[in-house]
């Protein structure tokens, strides 16, 4: 049997030239993908990767796995689904900031209101790479594309603050460049039972290179980016420019330390994932540059039963209640007559 | 008191009218359980107001139930009832048009106040007038509800809401039907008071019809000739939805329907979610197109994705069908059709969504299409669907509307064994395995389910490489699977039975219908035939592809006549399909044909004058 | 002229009976927002109410003003471009909590998103009122309906932390048989510029009768609800059980408040409706039943220009720089011939 | 060096091929400019890779651009290219077996190394077989644009991004094109550097032109006779959106696009963002169904509404569409089709929405739809629609296809006062209006815009009452809206100028198009009139309805041919509406017809051995 052979990240791939540009960041987080599956002790067949239209779209195809690549913006519906009728299966959507969030919204919405027990990965470039450069729901302000050549006036949406207003189980942001990080949060995204929602920053070479230099290069993200570890202080900062986050009536601001200053007895914030509120993870995923750093991690981390095993459940306390159907019992049920030859 | 004379009559249809808060569906459908269990063949057709809860006494908030029984064969709920039952000003001035010449017109004379009649429109009592033309029958049974109940503890308002058993009982008397289901039913429904003031007022009923002057003589319908077995009265939508659950059966194979409640189809989702226990899961999606594309990723999975919905929810759904066309999964899709355009009449009947079913997505996607011609018909169609679907790998769209969803008629309570035991070619084996293999014969492609060790492959929306499905945008290739997935679908014809031609195989005039018309159509061709009219009809199920015969069947008339609820959809197929100048006669009033409308229209094209 | 007349709550009535149950709460919420219109100082032909399908959506039929009863969840963007195009207009949408958070959720996310100046009443009775009673996307778990005979099982949303995470500007909870406050919450959405989204708390009498109870009966809603009010602390509560609202890094709890004590002394949160970071709005807006008061009033309501306002800018500034557009110049630009006669 | 001959000929067709970073559809476009600048008539084709970004030298990263220019008429961008330029290997072996035998085969030789064969499926080197069959030319275009840039400080990656203009300037060398405009263009783009670069590489390749032994002679193709005018190049999606900018002139009144982004409408979105100045408000919707409701919204509000999209999204508008017939709102929803089912082949043509358009939507709800025949007409077809539809009060389907959207053609620029000053008849009147009243001739119910005083009124989805516009159920009202709405787009036949017969106006073949078709149509039944065949054809714009003397045309011959880029769409319309035995000629390959292709079918219709 195959499976009794170690599978390792090339077992991973498939027979499909992957197309994406030179320099896209897709590149790496698929490497990581790859990496982090014969890892999770799952076997092969038992994944699959559905997706929407997008670049990052592409993404089943690249997997030597059960792969969908859907239609835009229904993957999370589709995906629920799959897991639905196979709660046994590993089911991880990928999606863009297009697919995702500007025609995908509401399922994306749902779904994660649902805890349906699937992973959610966005690719977050802030454009529509496919479609050759718009902006997307998750641009900035004043963004210059080919549909908006006076700059963009549509406010961004902030993916994880959606999708804790959704009321996700599991929200995490990662980068695509910064292996480690990447790969670990793919791996608490599995173990997580419920919708783990990630966001992966991306870069878009060609339509919007560089968006995310600030926490993708090593050195700037020191300043500019904040990993976000469980039980630990929310500081960041290079030495000498160590600062933390205080969150005052829910409000956060930033504080400077001082050399070797207990960021907690100064009043920042230590980070939990298991507070049963949202609102802790809300201030943190509120936080945007310049004025905040960008935090990266886990932001929350609770266990509620997820949708799928609810419904498997009403199955089987049904069929302990009143047996397995019987169809004959069923079109007899009522009142029936009977005519005579 | 001496027993008073019964007259035995044929068939009668009764119309049961009061306000949205009278009870009239419930009046209705208690009083054809008893006639059902009396052996009468039947057809009913409630109609309620639309989705709009009108102020009451108003014509918007009349709700209406008829019902047509008989000692012979019953097909449609008939064009003009021979007794109205009305409770209040309103029914009657919406209804009594409707009645035949000379009917008995039954009223709760106590809510012909005033103040009713004003709010019901009228600017004069109306009395009088239908005095001539009916057979007027006045009982105040507000009042003699409430005295039949003078001794219990309620609140008169409470009692007043029996009412509609206080007449009911009067009608068992007056037609000689059984109380007993009735009662058993309250048994098993309420308890004390509530028990007690039912029941009390039913036999109240029953005794006043037996005592009261105003009915002369009580009718007996003998027992209708009925094929023996085992029957249960069913709607259209309760017969779709076991056909769900009974596929779950059928392959032995977990169901799982996607769906977004919409009138009037929403019912086959409150029924099938009862089901759970026969490894059924029903999901209450966000929109249609998270109904479908859940459907569809349960199909992926292995599940017999299944959705259901109406109109509206139908062309939400295009997109995701498209797909499932391209991923070549099976899929039923119920759509369960309404008045439109837009949002139209919600609750009124059209057939009007079969160019939809064919033509609503981009491109040249075929799916097969179905269509269910009676309540009872929707269980074996949408059987039928879900058997088309897994053999060729396919969509299919199964069409009902609101008039099959919401009338009831008998139904001969199929033989489980009778339903057949099919079971899914799920693809196992790796070897030389390709996602766009092809059967030889049905063009099907395997179903190959996340699971299994091996087969991992990746499907999509984009142009597939016949054999490995690997995205392919070689144009040859894509004329070729073009082509191979309109043959798919044409070769269901192969399967589909020779057309049953009623009445003479060759002549004069075919009428050709398809869909929840059967019943009109049937009794309009029969009723011509008796009449000597050189006229035949055939009823399509298979509307994508068409009978293969049908061509030829068609060359055998010199007239085609298709009515439709609609502007003429299968008249357009069949006019371009086999060059045959077939008339379209139309009727888009959220109505269903009158037998009455269909005959004229044969005896124009015959020439005759009506 | 007939606006020369002062207009009254009655000119606001359409010609169309009212059709929604005896009991219903809507009446109540009709009644009001026909008494606020002619305070708005908007003649009455500048009003547009546009709807989806729903028993709430036909309210615009019982509004003498241009009105617009579309298709299911779609409303938003309707009036999205009818403020584009008519930004002189007062355009109200009018939804329910299916309408608007199951089907239309989408459509309100980025509506509210790019804070296009219109007030969004969501009349949320929790349930599909037209449909006949199934559960809703707010309905509560368990919650028995036609299409969940085994109790729901879905996680309900919360509209107002929805809104927050789409990045609302203004949102505000009211309860529909509460005139002053629906009243005045009215006002305020009215006078707001950019989306105002406003959470009506509405009896379905017929479907899911008294869901709302708490915070629609005068006496439980002392110790059930809470009113914020701009730099008032957050407490709540009968004489004797007075309560406040705490909030540490974002988390709330309840404090008890002895007769007599300082609450802002005792750590209770000061409301600010316009702290820059939608943080503490969303606190506020997770507050749920049992465990703590469901607060009513306005939550949030800060500045940002409006969509309508940016685009129309555009079009201005591009009229300044470009002059007004000139057609035969457009279509001779670039390279262009002449082939002589 | 003497200068070298001329030759005259009448018409080339050229074809550059190369990686999809070579930069091809620049390349492409220049040549363009300059040859309509030189006075000849031409057609243009663009063959993107589809959207995904293939690895460079891969069959999957081809990208193609056809120019076909000519002394006389031109219509299609030919069958066969008579020269085809390749950029590499990759790019030949995609290209090659489309060229005409004996044709010229130019070659980037520097990029045929041994890997880059490889590379593109080559097993062995395919030029020594290639050399039999065509005339090689083989140049180190890589190498000699290097050596041209060698002074300036370059790093040799950006040196080889102009070597697409040593080739075009040598191509310039070799058909007498003029480089000026080429040389403006770039002076307008870039600075420093790169301009220095670009210029200097496209006048050494005009000079190495001149120089070479491998080109023995340049050509000379004389000016085509064209209609006196001033001209310009136009591809179909630039002039669709500037028929929307155009509208906002012709009717004084603001437009409103509400768009999602997709290929191939993208650019419409993209054109019309730049003209705000013209007062067009345009609008990046969320999803094509936000768009279409922007747009409705934009429409009662008074604005020219108007949606851009392609298939899927045309879809997913069906719903809102069908809220605007029942809401009779003006409308102009523009679809550029794509080649599907589902996803299928987003940048490829197929002309297969026609049956969505008409059919697309819940129950029966007509629609106008229009389509344009070449990119020019794109133009003019979009004012169209806007004309019907604010004059009808409808919304109008109005078709172009991904063909038309991309290929370009010299273009009259129409004089702006002959477009017309129209101007949207806005009810302002409150004296006995009526949301739903008629205009006797063109049943347009008016257009009561917000902030009008007294016109206050609600409108929406569910039934309609005429008149008064208030919810009705009524069964006769619901029969009388619906002929209504299928009456008043019935009435625009009315306006439709009689049916133009190219050919014989009557006789043994009429060949029957509509759309993007209408190029390779017109080329083959010219041609086969030259040749002495009895062959007519016409061409339709308006679909919904069919022009009123359509029946009378067809009649007049014994054979009706249909080529369609579907399975037969307009064919099934024609044939249930005319019962006639129209032939459908259909190719789903995602590729334009050639003309051979049309001219054997026609052949064949004829009873001709080809
Ligand atoms: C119904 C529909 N509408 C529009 C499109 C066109 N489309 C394809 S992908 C895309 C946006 C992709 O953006 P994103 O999800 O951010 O993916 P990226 O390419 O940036 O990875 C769009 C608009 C489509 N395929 N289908
Ligand atoms: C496309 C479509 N799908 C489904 C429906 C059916 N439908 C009408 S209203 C409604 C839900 C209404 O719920 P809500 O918005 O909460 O309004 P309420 O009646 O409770 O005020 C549904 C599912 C429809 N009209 N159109
Ligand atoms: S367009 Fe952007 S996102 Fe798409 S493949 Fe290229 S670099 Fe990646
Ligand atoms: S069903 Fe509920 S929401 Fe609808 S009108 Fe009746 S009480 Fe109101
Ligand atoms: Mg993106
Ligand atoms: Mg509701």
């Amino acid at each position: 049997m195959a499976q009794a052979v170690q599978i390792t990240q090339k077992d991973f791939s498939s027979d499909q030239d992957v197309r994406w540009c030179p320099g896209c960041g897709d590149y790496s987080i698929l490497a990581n993908v790859q990496r982090v599956m014969p890892e999770l002790g799952v076997r092969r067949e038992n994944f699959v990767f559905v997706s929407g239209i997008g670049c990052s779209s592409r993404f089943p195809y690249y997997m030597n796995t059960y792969g969908f690549h859907t239609i835009h913006g229904r993957a999370p519906s589709i995906a629920t689904g799959i897991k639905c009728a196979r709660p046994e299966l590993s089911v991880w959507v990928v999606t863009g900031d297009g697919d995702g969030m500007s025609i995908g919204g509401n399922h994306l919405l749902h779904t994660i209101r649902r805890n349906v027990d699937i992973q959610i990965l966005l690719f977050n470039n802030r454009v529509y790479g496919l479609t050759k450069g718009q902006y997307s729901p998750t641009s900035r302000v004043g963004m210059n594309t080919k549909s908006s050549p006076e700059g963009s006036i549509d406010y961004p949406i902030q993916p994880l603050a959606f999708a804790l207003g959704a009321g996700a189980t599991f929200v995490a942001r990662t980068v695509d460049v910064d292996a480690p990080h990447l790969q670990e949060t793919l791996r608490r995204a599995h173990e997580h039972r419920g919708t783990a929602f990630v966001e992966i920053l991306q870069n878009c070479h060609v339509f919007n290179d560089d968006e995310w230099i600030e926490v993708e290069d090593r050195k700037q993200r020191i300043d500019a980016g904040m990993k976000v570890v469980d039980g630990a202080p929310l500081v960041y900062g290079s030495e000498g420019a160590r600062r933390g986050i205080r969150i005052e009536d829910g409000v956060p601001s930033v504080i400077e330390l001082a050399d070797g200053q207990d960021p907690v007895a100064a009043g920042v914030a230590v980070h939990r994932e298991r507070y049963e509120t949202p609102a802790y993870a809300f201030a943190l995923a509120s936080l945007a540059r310049p004025e905040f750093p960008l935090p990266t991690g886990v932001f929350r981390a609770i266990e509620n039963p997820s949708y799928e095993a609810l419904l498997s459940a009403q199955v089987a306390s049904a069929r302990v209640q009143r047996g397995k159907g019987d169809l004959e019992a069923l079109l007899s049920s009522g009142d029936t007559w009977t005519v005579e030859a | 008191m001496p027993e008073k004379p019964t007259e035995e009559i044929e068939s009668v249809a009764i119309r049961f009218t009061g306000d949205s808060g009278d009870g009239m569906q419930l009046t209705g459908t208690k009083f054809t359980e008893s006639t059902a269990l009396a052996g009468n063949d039947l057809a009913t057709l409630p109609d309620y107001p639309a989705e709009i809860r009108a102020p009451t006494g108003t014509l918007a908030g009349v709700s209406g139930f008829q019902i047509h029984f008989s000692s012979h064969d019953i097909r449609t709920p008939a064009d003009h009832p021979d007794v109205l039952v009305s409770f209040n000003p309103a029914a009657l001035r919406a209804n009594v048009e409707d009645v035949r010449p000379g009917g008995m017109v039954i009223l709760n004379i106590d809510a012909f106040t005033e103040k009713a009649l004003t709010r019901a429109g009228y600017t004069e009592d109306p009395l009088p007038a239908l005095r001539d033309r009916f057979q007027l029958v006045e009982i105040p049974f507000t009042k003699l509800n409430r005295a039949a109940l003078a001794d219990l503890d309620l609140r008169s308002r409470d009692a007043d809401r029996s009412k509609n058993f206080f007449a009911l009982g009067m009608l068992y008397w007056l037609y000689n039907r059984p109380m007993e289901p009735t009662l058993r039913w309250l048994e098993g429904k309420f308890k004390g008071d509530v028990l007690e003031a039912n029941a009390r007022v039913l036999k109240a009923g029953h005794a006043f019809g037996e005592t009261t002057e105003t009915l002369p003589r009580s009718f007996v319908i003998p027992r209708a000739k009925i094929a023996p077995g085992h029957y249960r009265n069913i709607t259209g939508n309760t017969a779709l939805a076991w056909g769900i659950v009974a596929a779950s059966q059928v392959f032995d194979q977990e169901v799982f329907l996607g769906a977004y409640p919409i009138t009037p189809a929403s019912e086959v989702l409150h029924e099938v979610s009862r089901y759970r226990h026969f490894g059924v899961k029903t999901f209450q999606a966000e929109d249609e197109i998270a109904a479908i594309s859940s459907a569809i990723g349960a199909s992926f999975a292995g599940s017999l994705g299944v959705c259901t919905t109406s109109g509206p929810g139908l062309v939400l759904k295009q997109e995701a069908l498209g797909l499932a066309i391209m991923a070549e999964l099976p899929l039923v899709v119920v759509n369960v059709q309404r008045a439109g355009p837009s949002t139209g009449m919600p609750t009124k009947v059209e057939q009007a969504d079969l160019l939809n079913a064919l033509y609503g997505r981009n491109s040249d996607s075929p799916v097969p299409v179905i269509a269910a011609a009676t309540a009872g018909d929707c269980f074996g169609t949408t059987l039928e669907a879900f058997r088309l679907a897994v053999k060729y790998m396919t969509p299919v769209v199964m069409l009902s509307d609101s008039y099959l969803a919401n009338s009831a008629e008998p139904w001969q309570i199929p033989d489980v064994a009778s339903l057949g035991q099919e079971r899914a070619p799920f693809a196992t084996d790796p070897e030389s395995f390709q996602p766009y293999s092809r059967d030889p014969e049905t063009l099907a492609r395997p179903w190959a389910t996340p699971g299994t060790a091996g087969l991992e492959h990746r499907i999509g929306g984009l142009a597939k490489q016949d054999g490995t499905g690997n995205v392919s945008y070689d144009a040859k290739n894509n004329a070729h699977m073009h082509a191979l997935r309109h043959e798919k679908v044409a070769r269901i014809a192969n399967e589909i039975p020779p057309t049953e031609v009623l009445g003479p195989d060759r002549g004069e005039l075919l009428v050709v219908g398809w869909g929840s018309t059967q019943g009109a159509i049937l009794s309009a061709c029969i009723e011509a035939r008796e009449d000597g009219q050189n006229v035949s009809n055939i009823h399509l199920r298979y509307l994508n592809p068409l009978p293969p015969d049908l061509g030829e069947v068609l060359a055998r008339f010199d007239k085609v006549l298709v009515p439709e609820l609609n502007l003429g959809q299968l008249s357009l197929l069949i006019r371009s399909q086999f060059l045959i100048d077939a008339k379209s006669l139309s009727k888009v009033e959220g109505q269903p044909f009158l037998v009455e409308e269909l005959r004229a229209e044969i005896d124009a094209m015959l020439g005759l004058e009506t």
